[in-house]
C-alpha cells in the first residue's frame, strides 16, 4: 500500500463524506443528476437521520429516567430503602467489555465505508460475540442488584433503569446478528453498507449511554 | 373455491365468536352495579347453621358473581381492612390468632357457600358470626375477596396490590388454585 | 347544600385579593382583545376585494410596508408592557394570599376520604379535640389554619368565596390558611377528580359570631345526648348492634367505627352525605335505608331493615343535636 | 374507510409485467425530466402504481394516502368523541339529571379527552403534514414511507382497541390524564386503565415514527434551491412540531409504561407507602402535556400561515418574524408544565417562575396574530370560505390565549383551576387555535386532495352556525367555572344555581351539531355528486403543491422542481426550473444538503411491502397479551421481532434492480 494509495483512499473517503460533492449538471432549463452517487455515508444518508431520531427518543426516555431515580432518591429519607446497594463486580465487567466492543465495531463500520465484504463479515462476527458476552454478563448483573423490583421506589427504579438498557442492548445485538445474516443474501447492493454503517453508529449509542447508567445504578446509592 | 369460502366462513364466525365472549367475559368483569340485586338482608340474630339450603345456594351464586367482578372483589378488599379482618387473620391474610386464609388449607372448605356460611354464622374456635352486623351484599364480597386471596377466584378480576406497605403478593399475580386440591385439615376441625 | 358559592362574591381577605386580581385582568384582557380585533376590523374594512384570479403583488409598497412594521412593533411592545402588568399583579396578590396572620388561629385537620371530608378540631390539644364531617364552622375574623391530607386518591379543598383551593394528595401533607370576614354559610366542593361521586362532595363553612362559634364547639366536644322515649332507645340499640356500628362513630356508646362520618352531633348538620340529600327525617330514612339511590358508588351499603326499626334509627340519629 | 380517497378519477391499474427483473433485463434505461405525456411520464406512472388487491392496498405507503388515511380515521374518531360531548352536554343541561350514571359519565368524559387529544387532534395534524408536505417542498414521497404505514396501523388498531373496550365497558374511568392513585394498582379496578396505558404506547409510537419520518423528509428531500430560508412556513410549523414531538412523547410512553408496572408487576414509583410519589406521575405527564397541545396549536399556526397569503394576493408580512416566533413557541413549551400543578403543595417560588413563562410564551403566538393581521392590512381580499374560518380563529383563539393567560397566574389560577372556567379556556384554545384552522385547510386543500371544490354557500353556513355553535356553548362556561361548578362532575344539585347557563351551553351544543352536519352533506355533495374538476390551482396560490395536478399523479412530480423563491408559481420564471436523469424505473427521488438545498445523493424510496401491516399487526398482539398475562410482556416479543426481520430481509428483486441504477459515492 504506497503512499500514493493510501492517499488517494483518503481523498476518496473525504470526497465520499462531503455532501453534494458532486455537483449537478446544467442542461439548458434543466439541472441534470444522472451523475450524482446513489448512496451516501453518514449524515448524506437519510437512515442516519432516522437513526439520530431513534437515539433522541431513547435518549431522551433514558435521561428521565436518571431524573426520576434521583427524584425518588430525593424523597427517600434513607435511598436504597430496601436491599444493599448493587455489587460491583458484574457492572464493572460489563462495563470494560461494553468499551472493548467498541474497537471491532469501529472495524466493522470502516469495513462498511470501504464496502469489502468480506471484512465487514468478520468484524460484525466479533461484533456478534462481544454482544453474546455482554448478554450473559447483564443478566448475572441482574441477579447482583441485591434488591428486588417490587420491594420499594429503589428496587423499581433500579430494576426498570437496568431493564431499558438491556432491551436496548438486546435489541441491537439481535440487530448485529440479522445483518450478518443479510450479508449473505446476494446481490449486495452499496445501500447495505450503509445500513451496517448505522448500525455501527447507534451500537455506539448503547455503549455510551451505558457510562451514565453505570453510575447511576452502582454509584446513586453508595454517594 | 367452495372449501376456501367454508374456511374463510369458519374464521370470521371464529372471530365472531372470540369477540363475543371477550366482550361477555370483560362486561362481567366490569359492571360496576352499585345497587345490588337485593337490598342485604341484615340475617336474623345468631340463626343456628342450620339456615335454609335455598340461602345457602343463592349466597354461593352471589359469591361466584362477585368474584368475576373486579369492583366486588375490591370492594371486598377494602371490608377486609375497614371491618380489621387482619387482626386475627394477619396482615396479608398469613394467619395470626386466626387461620392463615391463602394457603390451600381449608379447615371447612373453600367453596363459596361454605365461606359466607363462615362470615354470616361464625365457626367455633373464635370466628363471631357477622351476619347481624355486615350487610349481606358485602358478605358476598367478602367472600368472594377471601376466595380471591388464596387464587380461587379468577386472576384477572382479583384486585392488585394496595398503595399501602406490599404485605403479600397482589391477589391479582396469583396463579389460580385448583378447587379440587382444597385439602380440609387433617384434625376434626381444630384450627392449627 | 346552600351556601354562597362564587368566586366573585368574596367573604375573606384572600377572595377579595383575588377578586381584584380577576378585575384587573379582566379589564385588561378585554382591552387588548378589543383592540387587537379593531386593528382586524379595519384591516378588512380598507384592504380592498380581489378574486383568485388576480396576479399576486410580489413588490411590497416601502412606505405601507414601513407603517405596518411600525404597528406590528408598536403591538409587540404594548403587549409585552401589559404582560408585565399583569405579571405584577399576579405577583402581588400572590403575595397577599400568604401573608394572612396567623395569631391565635383555629387549627383543623381535614383528611379528604372518598366523597367526605373528615374534620378534626385543634387535633394537637387532646383534651380539646372532636371530629366532625363535611361541615366546618369557624369564628368570623380569626384564621383557620386547615392540615389537609388524602386518605385514598388526589382531592382539591376549594370554597371560593374564602380562598383559592389547595389539593389533598396521598403521602403529602399542606396547609391553606383561609379567614372569613363575613358572617355566612359558605359552600366548597372537591375539585380534584376523585372517583365515582366526585360530584356530590361538598363541604360547608359556616362562618358566626365567635360566641355562637364557642357555644357550638362547647356542645360538638359533649358527647351524645342520651335517648329520650322508648323509640329513641330502640334505635340506639339498634344502631350499636347491626351495620351502623361497624363504621360509624358515636361518642357516648358503644358505636365506635371510624371508616365513616362520626355522627355524635349529626343532628345539627345541615345535609347528609357530603351534600348528597338534606338533613330532614324523612329523607334521613330514606338515606340511611339505601345511600345508594341518592349518591350511586359511596361507599355506605343498602340495609334491608324494617320499616319500624328504620324509623327507631332515624328519629334516634335526629336526636343528637 | 378509504372512501374519499377511492375515487373515479384513479386511472384503471394496468397489468404488470410478470417478473419485473425479467422485462428489465433487457429494457432501455429510460430517465424522468419531460413534462406530463412523455415517455418518461407513462413509465413513471407504471413505476409508482399500486399493487392491485387487498394484500396491494394494505402494503401502500404512498405519503398522499396514507395522508389522506390518517385524515379520514381521526375525523372518524372526532365524530365519536363528538357525540360524547354531546351526551355530556345533555346530560349536564338540567339540574339532578340521572340520564347517565356516574361510572358511564367518568367513562364518557375520559373517552372524550383521550380520542380527541390522542386520537384526533395530533394524528389529523401529521396527516395533513404527511400529505402536504412533501409536495409543498417539491419531492416524490417522504423519507421512511414504511414506517409511516406502519405508524398508521398502529394508530388504527389503538384505536379500534380503545373504543373495543369502551364497547365492553372498560373504557378508561379516570379522565383522559388518569392521575395515579385513582388509575393506579388500587383504585384502577379492573382493565380499564390497563388499556389506556396501552393506548398511550400506541398514539405516541406513532406520532414518534411520523415525526422522524417528517423531520427527515423536511431537512433531506427538500427541492434543489429551496433553502431553509425559502421553505414555506407550513413547512416550518411541520418542521418545530416533529422536533417537539421527537423530545416530548418519549416522556409519556415512559410514564404509562411505569404506571403499566406499577399495575402488573407490583412495583412501587407511585405508591407513597413504599417511597414513590403521587405528584411523580403528574410531573412526568404535563412535561410531555403541555408540548402536546401546541403539538397541536403549531401545525395550525402553519396553516393560517399558509392561506391567508394566498387569501390577501400578497407575501406574508414578516416571514422571518414567524419563523422565530415559531421556533421560540416550540422551545417556551417545555418550560410550562408545572402551571397545570398549582395546586398542589409544590414550593411557592417555583410556581411563580411558571407564571413568568406561561406569560411569555404569549409574545411569539401574539407577534404572529400583528404579523397575519398587517399582511390581511397590506393585501388585496378573497373573502372566499377558508378565508372566513381564519377569521373565526382569530376570534375564537384571542379569547382563548387570553383566558389562558389569566390561567397562568398562580393566585388566580388557585381558583380557577380544575373548575369549567379551564374547560372553557381549552375548548376555545382547542377549537379556536387547531378546529378552526383545520376546517380552513380543509376547504382550501380540498380541492388538492380530491379534485373537486367544497361547495361555497354550504361552507359559509357552516362557519356562521360553528362559530355562532362554539361561543354559545362555550362561553357561559366562564362563569359558570368562576360560580364553582368544579369540572367532570356528572351531575349537580338544583340549589347550585348552575342549570340556566348550563342549558345555553347545551343548546349551543345543537347548533354545533347542526353545523357538523351542513359540513357532512357538503363533503358528500362534493365527494360524489359534484361533476365539474377542480383546476390545478384554484385559488391563485403560491406553494408549490398547487404546480401539479389535481389530485396529484402518484409520483407528484414528473420532473422534479428546482425553487428561487419562497412562492415559486408567483415568481416570475427562473433560469433552471426542474431537474432531470432521475430513474424512471425504479421510485427515485433526490437528497439535497440541509442548509441550502444543493443536490446531494439520489435515493430510492422503498417499494410497497406487506410488512409495515404485519408488524403493526404483531405488536397489538404483543400489546394486548401482555394486558392479560405477564409473561405475555416478554413472549409477545417474539411476534414483532419475526415481522421486524422479515420487514428488513431485503428483497431479490428490488435488489437486482437498484443494482442497475446504483452508482458509488
Amino acid at each position: 500500500m504506497g503512499a500514493r494509495a493510501v492517499n488517494d483512499r483518503q481523498a476518496a473517503r473525504r470526497r465520499e463524506a462531503t455532501p453534494a460533492s458532486i455537483p449537478a449538471v446544467r442542461k439548458g432549463d434543466a439541472l441534470d443528476v444522472s451523475e450524482l452517487p446513489s448512496y451516501g455515508f453518514a449524515h448524506r444518508s437519510l437512515m442516519w437521520w432516522g437513526n439520530a431520531g431513534m437515539m433522541t427518543i431513547e435518549g431522551v426516555a433514558f435521561g428521565f429516567m436518571v431524573v426520576i431515580y434521583f427524584y425518588l432518591r430525593d424523597i427517600a429519607r434513607v435511598w436504597p430503602d430496601a436491599g444493599s446497594p448493587p455489587d460491583l463486580l458484574w457492572g464493572t465487567v460489563n462495563l470494560g467489555v461494553i468499551l472493548a466492543s467498541a474497537v471491532p465495531n469501529y472495524l466493522a463500520q470502516k469495513a462498511a465505508q470501504d464496502r469489502s465484504l468480506p471484512r465487514v463479515r468478520t468484524w460484525l462476527y466479533v461484533c456478534s460475540l462481544f454482544g453474546i458476552a455482554l448478554s450473559v454478563v447483564r443478566w448475572f448483573e441482574f441477579t447482583a442488584l441485591n434488591v428486588r423490583w417490587d420491594d420499594g421506589a429503589y428496587g423499581s427504579v433500579v430494576w426498570v433503569l437496568l431493564g431499558f438498557h438491556s432491551f436496548n442492548l438486546v435489541t441491537d445485538v439481535l440487530d448485529t446478528f440479522v445483518l450478518t445474516a443479510v450479508t449473505y443474501s446476494k446481490p449486495v447492493e452499496g445501500k447495505r453498507f450503509v445500513d451496517i454503517a448505522e448500525n455501527c453508529g447507534y451500537w455506539y449509542f448503547v455503549v455510551l449511554t451505558w457510562i451514565p447508567i453505570y453510575a447511576v445504578i452502582y454509584f446513586g446509592a453508595r454517594v | 373455491m367452495s372449501s376456501r369460502f367454508l374456511e374463510l366462513e369458519r374464521a370470521r364466525l371464529l372471530a365472531v365468536v372470540a369477540v363475543v365472549a371477550a366482550a361477555t367475559g370483560a362486561c362481567q368483569r366490569e359492571t360496576r352495579d352499585f345497587l345490588p340485586p337485593k337490598p342485604g338482608a341484615v340475617v336474623a340474630g345468631a340463626a343456628s347453621a342450620a339456615a335454609s339450603q335455598a340461602e345457602i345456594a343463592n349466597a354461593a351464586a352471589m359469591v361466584g358473581r362477585y368474584e368475576h367482578n373486579a369492583y366486588g372483589t375490591s370492594a371486598g378488599k377494602r371490608l377486609w381492612t375497614w371491618y380489621n379482618c387482619s387482626g386475627c387473620h394477619g396482615a396479608g391474610g398469613g394467619g395470626g390468632s386466626g387461620p392463615a386464609l391463602i394457603d390451600d388449607v381449608w379447615i371447612y372448605g373453600g367453596d363459596a357457600g361454605t365461606v359466607y356460611q363462615t362470615i354470616a354464622y361464625g365457626r367455633p374456635n373464635g370466628m363471631p358470626a357477622f351476619g347481624s352486623r355486615i350487610p349481606k351484599d358485602q358478605i358476598w364480597q367478602l367472600a368472594a375477596y377471601v376466595r380471591s386471596m388464596a387464587g380461587l377466584a379468577s386472576a384477572d378480576a382479583a384486585p392488585n396490590r394496595d398503595d399501602a406497605f406490599l404485605t403479600r403478593t397482589p391477589e391479582s399475580f396469583l396463579d389460580p388454585q385448583k378447587p379440587e386440591t382444597v385439602k380440609p385439615s387433617a384434625a376434626g376441625g381444630r384450627p392449627q | 347544600m346552600n351556601g354562597i358559592h362564587d368566586a366573585l362574591a368574596p367573604a375573606g381577605p384572600q377572595a377579595l385579593a383575588l377578586f381584584h386580581l380577576w378585575n384587573a385582568m379582566l379589564v385588561v384582557c378585554t382591552v387588548v382583545f378589543a383592540l387587537t380585533m379593531a386593528a382586524l376590523a379595519i384591516a378588512l374594512w380598507r384592504a380592498p376585494r380581489a378574486t383568485e384570479r388576480a396576479s399576486a403583488d410580489l413588490d411590497a409598497q416601502p412606505r405601507k410596508e414601513a407603517a405596518l412594521r411600525r404597528s406590528v412593533v408598536w403591538g409587540i411592545a404594548g403587549s409585552s408592557v401589559l404582560l408585565l402588568v399583569l405579571l405584577f399583579a399576579s405577583f402581588y396578590a400572590d403575595r397577599a394570599l400568604s401573608a394572612l396572620p396567623l395569631a391565635d388561629a383555629v387549627h383543623i385537620d381535614l383528611v379528604g376520604h372518598r366523597f367526605w371530608w373528615e374534620a378534626h378540631y385543634e387535633p394537637h390539644d387532646p383534651e380539646q379535640t372532636f371530629a366532625t364531617a363535611n361541615e366546618l364552622h369557624v369564628p368570623v375574623g380569626r384564621p383557620v389554619l386547615i392540615r389537609l391530607r388524602a386518605d385514598d386518591v388526589i382531592h382539591s379543598f376549594w370554597v371560593p368565596s374564602l380562598s383559592g383551593k389547595k389539593d389533598l394528595i396521598p403521602g403529602r401533607e399542606s396547609t391553606i390558611a383561609v379567614r372569613a370576614d363575613r358572617v355566612g354559610t359558605y359552600r366548597g366542593q372537591c375539585a380534584e377528580f376523585c372517583g365515582y361521586q366526585h360530584a356530590q362532595m361538598a363541604l360547608v363553612v359556616v362562618a358566626e359570631t365567635p360566641e355562637r362559634y364557642e357555644r357550638w364547639r362547647s356542645l360538638q366536644r359533649e358527647p351524645a345526648h342520651a335517648p329520650s322515649d322508648a323509640q329513641q332507645a330502640r334505635g340506639r340499640e339498634l344502631v350499636e348492634q347491626t351495620s351502623c356500628a361497624m363504621c360509624h362513630a358515636i361518642v357516648g356508646t358503644r358505636a365506635g367505627g371510624r371508616r365513616a362520618p362520626d355522627l355524635t352531633h349529626v343532628a345539627g348538620r345541615g345535609w347528609l352525605g357530603a351534600g348528597a340529600v338534606a338533613n330532614t327525617p324523612k329523607l334521613r330514612a330514606e338515606w340511611i335505608a339505601n345511600a345508594q339511590k341518592f349518591k350511586p358508588g359511596v361507599d355506605m351499603p343498602p340495609i334491608d331493615v324494617a320499616a319500624d326499626d328504620l324509623a327507631a334509627i332515624s328519629a334516634y340519629l335526629g336526636s343528637l343535636e | 374507510m378509504e372512501s374519499v380517497g377511492a375515487l373515479p378519477s384513479r386511472p384503471r391499474p394496468r397489468k404488470r409485467a410478470r417478473t419485473r427483473s425479467a422485462a428489465a433485463a433487457h429494457r432501455p434505461m429510460v430517465r424522468d425530466g419531460d413534462g406530463p405525456g412523455s415517455r418518461a411520464a407513462e413509465e413513471l406512472e407504471r413505476t409508482w402504481q399500486e399493487k392491485p388487491g387487498l394484500v396491494g392496498w394494505l402494503s401502500i405507503n404512498n405519503h398522499k394516502t396514507l395522508g389522506l388515511r390518517f385524515v379520514v380515521t381521526a375525523f372518524f374518531f372526532a365524530g365519536l368523541a363528538g357525540v360524547m360531548g354531546g351526551l355530556m352536554r345533555h346530560q349536564l343541561a338540567t339540574a339532578n339529571s340521572h340520564l347517565l350514571g356516574p361510572d358511564f359519565y367518568n367513562q364518557l368524559f375520559s373517552m372524550h379527552g383521550t380520542t380527541m387529544m390522542f386520537l384526533f387532534a395530533v394524528p389529523v395534524m401529521q396527516g395533513f403534514a404527511l400529505y402536504i408536505v412533501p409536495l409543498m417542498i417539491g419531492t416524490r414521497n417522504t423519507a421512511f414511507p414504511r414506517m409511516s404505514a406502519c405508524a398508521y396501523w398502529l394508530y388504527l388498531f389503538g384505536g379500534l382497541l380503545l373504543f373495543g373496550a369502551f364497547a365492553t365497558n372498560t373504557g378508561p374511568d379516570a379522565g383522559w390524564f388518569e392521575y395515579v392513585p385513582l388509575a393506579g394498582p388500587q383504585y384502577g379496578i379492573g382493565k380499564r386503565a390497563d388499556f389506556w396505558n396501552m393506548l398511550v404506547t400506541y398514539s405516541e409510537a406513532m406520532g414518534l415514527m411520523v415525526a422522524v419520518d417528517i423531520t427527515t423528509t423536511i431537512l433531506k428531500l427538500r427541492a434543489p434551491g429551496m433553502s431553509l430560508r425559502q421553505m414555506p412556513l407550513f413547512v416550518w410549523a411541520s418542521l418545530v412540531t416533529s422536533v417537539m414531538i421527537i423530545f416530548a412523547m418519549p416522556l409519556v410512553m415512559l410514564g404509562a409504561n411505569l404506571v403499566q408496572f406499577d399495575r402488573m408487576l407490583g412495583t412501587h414509583f407511585f405508591n407513597p407507602a413504599e417511597g414513590g410519589d403521587a405528584l411523580l406521575w403528574q410531573h412526568l405527564f404535563w412535561f410531555f402535556g403541555h408540548p402536546e397541545v401546541y403539538f397541536i396549536f403549531i401545525p395550525a399556526l402553519g396553516f393560517v400561515s399558509a392561506i391567508i397569503p394566498t387569501f390577501a394576493r400578497r407575501p406574508m408580512f414578516g416571514h422571518d418574524a414567524i419563523v422565530l416566533s415559531l421556533v421560540t413557541t416550540g422551545f417556551l413549551s417545555f418550560g410550562l408544565w408545572v402551571h397545570h400543578m398549582f395546586a398542589t403543595n409544590l414550593p411557592e417560588l417555583g410556581k411563580s417562575f411558571f407564571t413568568a413563562m406561561s406569560f411569555m410564551i404569549a409574545i411569539p403566538t401574539a407577534l404572529q396574530i400583528f404579523c397575519w393581521i398587517a399582511t390581511i392590512a397590506g393585501g388585496r381580499l378573497v373573502m372566499r370560505t377558508p378565508f372566513l374560518f381564519v377569521l373565526g380563529f382569530f376570534f375564537v383563539l384571542m379569547i382563548g390565549g387570553l383566558t389562558g393567560i389569566m390561567l397562568g397566574s398562580v393566585p388566580l389560577d388557585l381558583q380557577v383551576h380544575d373548575t369549567y372556567f379551564v374547560v372553557a379556556h381549552l375548548h376555545y384554545v382547542l377549537i379556536g387555535g387547531a378546529v378552526f384552522p383545520l376546517f380552513a385547510a380543509l376547504y382550501y386543500w380540498f380541492p388538492k386532495v380530491t379534485g373537486k371544490q367544497l361547495g361555497e354557500t354550504l361552507g359559509k353556513w357552516h362557519f356562521w352556525l360553528f362559530f355562532i355553535g362554539v361561543n354559545l356553548t362555550f362561553f357561559p362556561l366562564h362563569i359558570l367555572g368562576l360560580e364553582g361548578m368544579p369540572r367532570r362532575i356528572y351531575t349537580y344539585g338544583a340549589e347550585t344555581g348552575w342549570e340556566p347557563l348550563s342549558m345555553v351551553s347545551a343548546v349551543g351544543q345543537v347548533i354545533n351539531d347542526v353545523s357538523t352536519l351542513i359540513f357532512a352533506i357538503n363533503l358528500i355533495r362534493t365527494v360524489f355528486f359534484k361533476k365539474e374538476r377542480a383546476s390545478a390551482d384554484p385559488w391563485g396560490a403560491g406553494t408549490l403543491e398547487w404546480s401539479v395536478a389535481s389530485p396529484p399523479p402518484r409520483c407528484n412530480f414528473f420532473a422534479l422542481p428546482v425553487v428561487s423563491s419562497r412562492e415559486p408559481l408567483w415568481a416570475p420564471p427562473a433560469e433552471v426550473t426542474h431537474v432531470q436523469g432521475l430513474s424512471a424505473q425504479i421510485r427515485e427521488g433526490l437528497t439535497t444538503t440541509v442548509i441550502d438545498a444543493l443536490p446531494d445523493t439520489r435515493y430510492a424510496y422503498p417499494e410497497p411491502e406487506i410488512w409495515p401491516f404485519v408488524a403493526a399487526l404483531s405488536v397489538t398482539i404483543w400489546l394486548v397479551w401482555s394486558v392479560w398475562s405477564v409473561p405475555g410482556f416478554v413472549w409477545g416479543l417474539i411476534p414483532p421481532a419475526l415481522a421486524f426481520l422479515l420487514w428488513y430481509w431485503p428483497n431479490k428483486k428490488e435488489a437486482k434492480e437498484e443494482l442497475r441504477w446504483e452508482r458509488e459515492p
